[in-house]
């Protein structure tokens, strides 16, 4: 066995780029790039984790914009209530508060809707998921508050100890850093005994349970994980774009990261990434040249779905290895 | 993908060096999504403004970049963002949305940019978090329904319905006008607004007129309030229930009205602090070449925008360049250009202080559904936030 | 709150119950027997809505126009089946899904492309334009009633097709045992286009009729696709009888609690705090009523016997 | 006297029609035990009801004495009963040693673990080859399921049951879709296992049946009609008329 496989070779190659273009970029005075490769890192966390459920336990989560949007939230409320007062207990600019918020949050957030949605099977479960996303749209949109509709202004970012969060570099390195470990997190997760439940659940349910497998515990268990992986996906985006409104939990930013991860690749470890990526570089190209890039980026959609099974990686890593 | 990384870069790299002789101003509105109708409409006039500017603000050339906000503050901010970083732009203009602006203020205002508002105007924005290098070419949202409720107690109005979406701007059109309006509110609905916004009002329009009101008041904007005033007209309210609406009933829905010849809208009123109709040049010029160009008289929408354009070139003008911001905010808050609402000036919250009048829409003479001035409801209205402002 | 406010508000409900079935029926009904999830299933109803718009223009009459439109419609369906949905047939729901979210895109800008971003209203013969007076009190307006008559209409039409027809047998065999349709020497293919094609026209129609009530415009089908797949969810995906039953019950249940929630809630709290959460309450409404559905019954309210 | 699974008076209905009809039997520890019966008799019904993904109508089913008539599948397993399936179902995308490795994760309790790769769990690794090696499939462990055939399938299910080291083995047609060499293997592979451990088989197979079993019950439309060792069976009246006759 070779020290990286092809994969590992070329997971290296797109996650050093990654890690080096866009300081070059902002170096060289393009910061919007930066900019850019920092939101893309935060979207790629959140689509990295909704691979664990969506790629290695077949759990078509059409939700996930939810657990985006909660963390942000609890993010924003927080910083919200430091500013302009009200619920002292809250009030705080703290990351070490805040963060911790977001994950308990989401997680919570997500034991208590995946113990319904794992009820369902199939698109009873597509549909579910997102109605319960739907339900939190519409509460934040309700609560004035924070802003309702309009969403919610955080002037202030999460204080950290030694990063400093308005430093445009260093909030990168930190969504980099983080996607980086959620990949390693998520790989982990799927070689473990957990894992291996998981994906044999996927692979055939009846058997699983057949065998003594409680496999409910173990899809909400990985339910939790992802939506508490989002939840601090959220708080990041939270302070990337300082600004949250209920439309980041809208379903069609759901259907966008399923498309991530579907784009690049589902139950691969560097799938989602390549997938976020070419989502928002394209995104970025085709917008820029005309108002009606929704037709020509619909057209691509369709066509990755209908003719490139095992998306990028599928492409990159070529047939032989493809286990479908 | 390496490869591309490099040309963007390339591309990057050209765009930061930017012309030294050129004015360049970033706008940002709606150009997707049914409200796509708005953000044309705002472009149109923004290229007139272009163009009877002879494409110069003074001895430098005018380039304006539109960007698309989608509709969505997050897009907006997006959208803004590169403005500022990519393009590198001295002015950010546009905005239709309270909740857009709201979003992309700090991107502009952070990086040293001046933000002007051609039409979105959220209480925060007047008043406490106001600042020296934003300025408003439209109004605060209170404002307009604050007129319309002195409309209402001058003709004798003693209940009154109110309808309005279930968002930010929506309650404060609401608020606006229950500041002013001393009858009764019998009744409220706030209706589901956002991505999935109601369209149907049957439910709504059954509960007013069960409630027996004097009229009803409305704030629909865009495609809600073509639905609306259709529903109203099929519901046969137009003589029991009359209709005061502010921003529903303007230049982009009367044509669509006229074409499918709802003639309950003639005769209905509603605040405004422009009109087609006003009677001074710049207006005069504006409306007949607007008209000439796309065959439709131009909204409120579009006549803010004109200004917004007309304004940051006499700043620009007086200036002679964009290195000075002290003399750029002085030259923008002296306002010396020639607003199509006749004169212009700003207040201490760098909102205008202007009038307000009540409009009446009419056919012209040519049988064009339009509005025209029926009388000055405020005249120089300060907002009520201009005083939360610290400045 | 008097009672024929409640006999309009009631009316209303199942004005808007029976739209939300014409929707739901097209996708329950291809879900059903295609077993296919058609997000862009609203796209239809948006693009039945312009058709007819610009018929009703160049014809000068609503109805002709939507005589006509409704086999346009019909047609792109027919087209969308051939070349999106019949190559994802054989694939996963998710595939499904993202297929038809990549379409709604496309069929959402070409819209925005052909109509422009302006939606269009559309004009109503003078006879639909008025209102009928039931009684002194009870007031509707009368295109509102057509949209009711409509309704009924087509739920006793596809009742009629579903459980008397051959088209109809085919349909309920090849929803059970696809199989045992293809081994009868029919041809399945041709079937599904025609069920696809069926759905699309019912979609339309919805979008013909809420055209002259709200204006055709781009983006009306995602709004109301999300209640539509609630709706089929809560009766049970495949089941027209459960669809039908569902979209009365959503429709009756969303306009009632726009109507009263407000003064329910004021009976329990202050009347500000009623009032600003009513709103919020009612909008969420027909996903809390989801929820409780699947929580307490995960295949909806009537699954179909078979599968 | 010491039945290890007893089932008495179970019946079960789809729409009118009795797929299990007062179904009574009794499985001694250790004894191999098979049930035959005609196409449609009710063998997989039954089945699915010892495991629980279907629930009777009527009835009671004891494992070990206790009762478990209305226990979750995955527990049923937890307590000891193992199940092939008539149709292979494996996980047919990992690899053959990760279904083995799964079955005896199962064994181990709970996998809440998140940490170690399970593939460095050499002492798994190690008893799962051993079993794939006495089903003689020990060198295709790292091949996918899939590019198995039908046989080693066959052959992958009765190691995957043997993995649990269940105390009852529900073993459904392993037979089923075997060719005569292949057939032929099962019968040794299931004589090595037969004494070990108790098994309920059901099998079409009566040459495999009459060569295994210590004992036969007869199933005719859901209901036992007669028990006894398999030459009581073949002498049996009742059985030769309702079964071994049509043949």
């Amino acid at each position: 066995m070779s020290f990286l496989t092809r994969r590992g070779w070329i997971s290296a190659v797109v996650m050093a780029l990654l890690a080096v273009l866009p300081p070059v970029f902002f170096l060289t005075g393009n910061a919007f790039y930066l900019d850019l490769a920092t939101r893309l890192s935060i979207l790629a966390i959140a689509a990295v984790s909704l691979n664990l459920i969506l790629g290695y336990g077949g759990l078509v989560s059409f939700g996930h914009a939810a657990f985006v949007g909660l963390g942000a939230y609890a993010v924003g409320i927080p910083a919200h209530h430091w500013l302009y007062g009200g619920l002292d207990f809250l009030a705080t600019t703290s990351g070490f508060v805040q963060v911790p918020l977001a994950v308990a949050v989401t997680a919570l957030f997500a034991l208590i809707t995946g113990a319904v949605c794992l009820r369902t099977k199939g698109v009873y479960f597509i549909m579910i998921t997102m109605a319960f996303a739907q339900m939190i749209y519409y509460l934040i949109v309700s609560i004035e508050e924070y802003g309702g509709d309009d969403g919610l202004v955080i002037d202030t970012r999460s204080e950290l100890p030694l990063i400093d969060l308005d430093n445009p570099l260093q909030l990168f390195g930190l969504a980099y850093v983080s996607l980086l470990v959620a990949m390693l997190l998520v790989r982990m997760i799927t070689r473990s005994r957990f894992g291996m439940v998981l994906q044999g659940a996927k692979g055939n349910e009846e058997r699983m349970v057949t065998l003594g497998f409680n496999i409910y515990a173990y899809r909400l268990t990985a339910y939790v994980i992802s939506g508490a992986m989002c939840g601090y996906a959220g708080a990041l985006l939270g302070n990337f774009t300082t600004f949250i409104s209920p439309e980041m939990m809208d379903w069609s930013r759901s259907g966008e990261l399923m498309f991530m991860v579907i784009l690049g690749g589902a139950a691969t470890t560097l799938g989602p990434v390549l997938g976020a990526i070419a989502f928002i570089v394209v995104e970025e190209i085709l917008s820029s040249f005309t108002i009606y890039w929704h037709l020509p980026f619909g057209l691509m959609l369709m066509g990755v779905v209908l003719f490139a099974r095992g998306g990028l990686m599928g492409l990159l890593r070529g047939r032989r290895e493809d286990g479908e | 993908m390496k490869k591309l990384l490099t040309l963007t870069l390339a591309a990057g790299l050209m765009s930061t060096a930017a012309w030294a002789e050129s004015v360049k101003i970033g706008f940002v509105t709606t150009l997707t999504t049914g409200a796509a109708i708005i953000g044309t409409d705002m472009q149109n006039a923004a290229n007139l403004a272009v163009e009877h500017l002879g494409g110069k603000a003074g001895n430098l050339d005018l380039e304006v970049i539109f960007a698309d906000d989608g509709f969505a503050p997050e897009t907006g901010k997006q959208a803004t963002d590169k403005l500022v970083k990519q393009d590198d732009v001295d002015f950010v203009t546009g905005y239709i949305w309270s909740h857009v602006l709201l979003a992309s203020r700090k991107s502009a205002l952070d990086a040293g940019k001046f933000l002007i508002s051609a039409n979105a105007g959220p209480s925060q924005i007047a008043g406490k978090l106001c600042d020296e290098n934003f300025f408003s070419t439209s109004w605060q949202n209170d404002q307009t329904p604050m007129a319309m409720g002195e409309v209402l107690n001058r003709q004798g109005v003693k209940s009154l319905y109110v309808m309005a979406p279930n968002y930010a701007a929506g309650k404060d059109m609401v608020a606006g006008v229950e500041r002013t309006f001393k009858g009764e509110i019998v009744g409220r609905d706030l209706t589901k607004w956002g991505a999935d916004a109601q369209l149907d009002f049957s439910a709504e329009l059954a509960k007013a007129k069960a409630s027996g009101a004097d009229g009803i008041f409305v704030f629909y904007p865009g495609a809600a309030g073509g639905a609306f005033i259709k529903q109203y007209d099929q519901a046969g309210l137009k003589d029991t229930l009359p209709l005061y609406s502010v921003f529903t009933v303007d230049g982009l829905s009367l044509p669509k009205l006229q074409a499918a010849n709802f003639q309950a809208v003639l005769g209905s009123r509603t605040t405004q602090e422009w009109d087609p109709s006003l009677d001074n040049a710049a207006n005069k010029r504006f409306v007949a070449d607007f008209k000439a160009k796309h065959g439709t008289y131009p909204s409120f929408y579009a006549a803010q925008s004109y200004d917004a354009i007309m304004l940051i070139a006499s700043a620009v003008a007086k200036v002679g360049n964009t290195e000075d911001k002290d003399a750029l905010r002085a030259a923008l808050k002296a306002a010396e250009f020639e607003s199509v609402r006749g004169d212009f000036k700003f207040g201490t919250n760098n909102m205008p202080v202007q009038n307000f009048y009540l409009r009446e829409v009419v056919a012209d003479a040519d049988g064009t559904w339009t509005t025209k001035v029926v009388e000055t409801v405020f005249e120089d209205h300060i907002d009520s936030y201009a005083a939360e402002c610290k400045m | 709150m008097d009672l024929s406010l409640l006999i309009i508000q009631a009316l209303n409900g199942v004005q808007l119950g029976l739209l939300l079935f014409l929707v739901a029926s097209g996708l329950t009904l291809v879900f059903g027997i295609l077993d296919f999830v058609n997000l862009a299933h609203g796209s239809l109803y948006m693009l039945g809505a312009f058709i007819c718009a610009s018929l009703t223009f160049l014809f000068g009459n609503f109805l002709w126009a939507v005589l006509v439109a409704l086999p346009l419609t019909g047609g792109i369906g027919y087209l969308v089946e051939r070349f999106v949905a019949r190559p994802l047939y054989a694939r996963n729901h998710l595939d499904h899904v993202l297929g038809t979210f990549g379409l709604i895109l496309v069929l959402d800008t070409l819209a925005h492309l052909i109509w422009g971003p302006a939606g269009i209203a559309v004009p109503l013969p003078h006879w639909l334009d008025g209102q009928i007076a039931l009684t002194e009190t009870l007031v509707i307006p009368s295109f509102r009633l057509l949209i009711i008559a409509a309704g009924l209409a087509a739920a006793a039409g596809l009742f009629w097709l579903v459980n008397y027809t051959r088209l109809g047998m085919l349909i309920r065999a090849g929803a059970s045992n696809r199989t045992m349709v293809s081994a009868l020497g029919i041809d399945i293919q041709t079937l599904f286009a025609l069920v696809f094609a069926l759905g699309a026209m019912l979609a339309g129609l919805a979008g013909m009729l809420i055209a002259p009530i709200t204006e055709a415009s781009i983006g009306m089908g995602n709004s109301i696709i999300i209640t539509a797949f609630v709706v089929i969810i809560v009766g049970g995906i495949g089941s027209m009888k459960g669809a039908f039953i569902a979209a009365l019950l959503i429709g009756l249940i969303d306009t009632m609690g726009r109507s009263f929630l407000d003064d329910i809630f004021k009976l329990a709290m202050s009347p500000e705090a009623a009032e600003t959460s009513a709103p919020a309450v009612s909008a969420m409404l027909i996903y809390i009523i989801m929820a409780l559905v699947l929580a307490l019954r995960p295949q909806g309210l009537f699954p179909p016997r078979t599968r | 006297m010491n039945a290890v699974l007893d089932i008495s008076g179970l019946n079960k209905s789809f729409g009118g029609i009795k797929a299990t009809d007062d179904l009574n039997l009794s499985v001694r520890a250790g004894e191999l035990h098979a049930v035959i019966g005609p196409n449609g008799a009710g063998k997989t019904t039954l089945i699915s009801q010892l495991t629980g993904m279907q629930k009777p109508d009527s009835g009671r089913i004891r494992f070990k004495g206790r009762d478990i008539t209305a226990m979750a599948p995955y527990s049923r397993a937890h307590l000891g009963i193992a199940r092939s399936f008539q149709i292979t179902s494996l996980i047919l995308e990992m690899s053959v040693l990760d279904n083995i490795a799964l079955a005896l994760q199962a064994r181990e309790g709970h996998s809440f673990r998140f940490i170690r790769p399970a593939h460095a769990l050499t002492r798994l690794r190690a008893e799962a080859l051993a079993l794939l090696d006495r089903v003689g499939l020990a060198d295709k462990a790292d091949q996918p399921t899939v590019a198995l055939s039908h046989g080693e399938h066959r052959h992958m299910e009765i190691a995957i049951a043997l993995a649990s080291k269940a105390e009852l083995m529900l073993l459904d047609e392993p037979m089923a879709g075997l060719g005569i060499e292949e057939s032929a293997q099962m019968v040794e592979l299931l004589r090595g296992i037969k004494g070990r451990h108790t098994i309920l088989l059901i099998e079409h197979d009566m040459d495999a049946v009459f060569a295994l079993a210590d004992r036969i019950s007869v199933l005719v439309y859901g209901h036992i009609i007669a028990t006894g060792s398999p030459d009581e069976i073949r002498g049996n009246e009742a059985v030769q008329h309702a079964y071994l006759g049509e043949e």
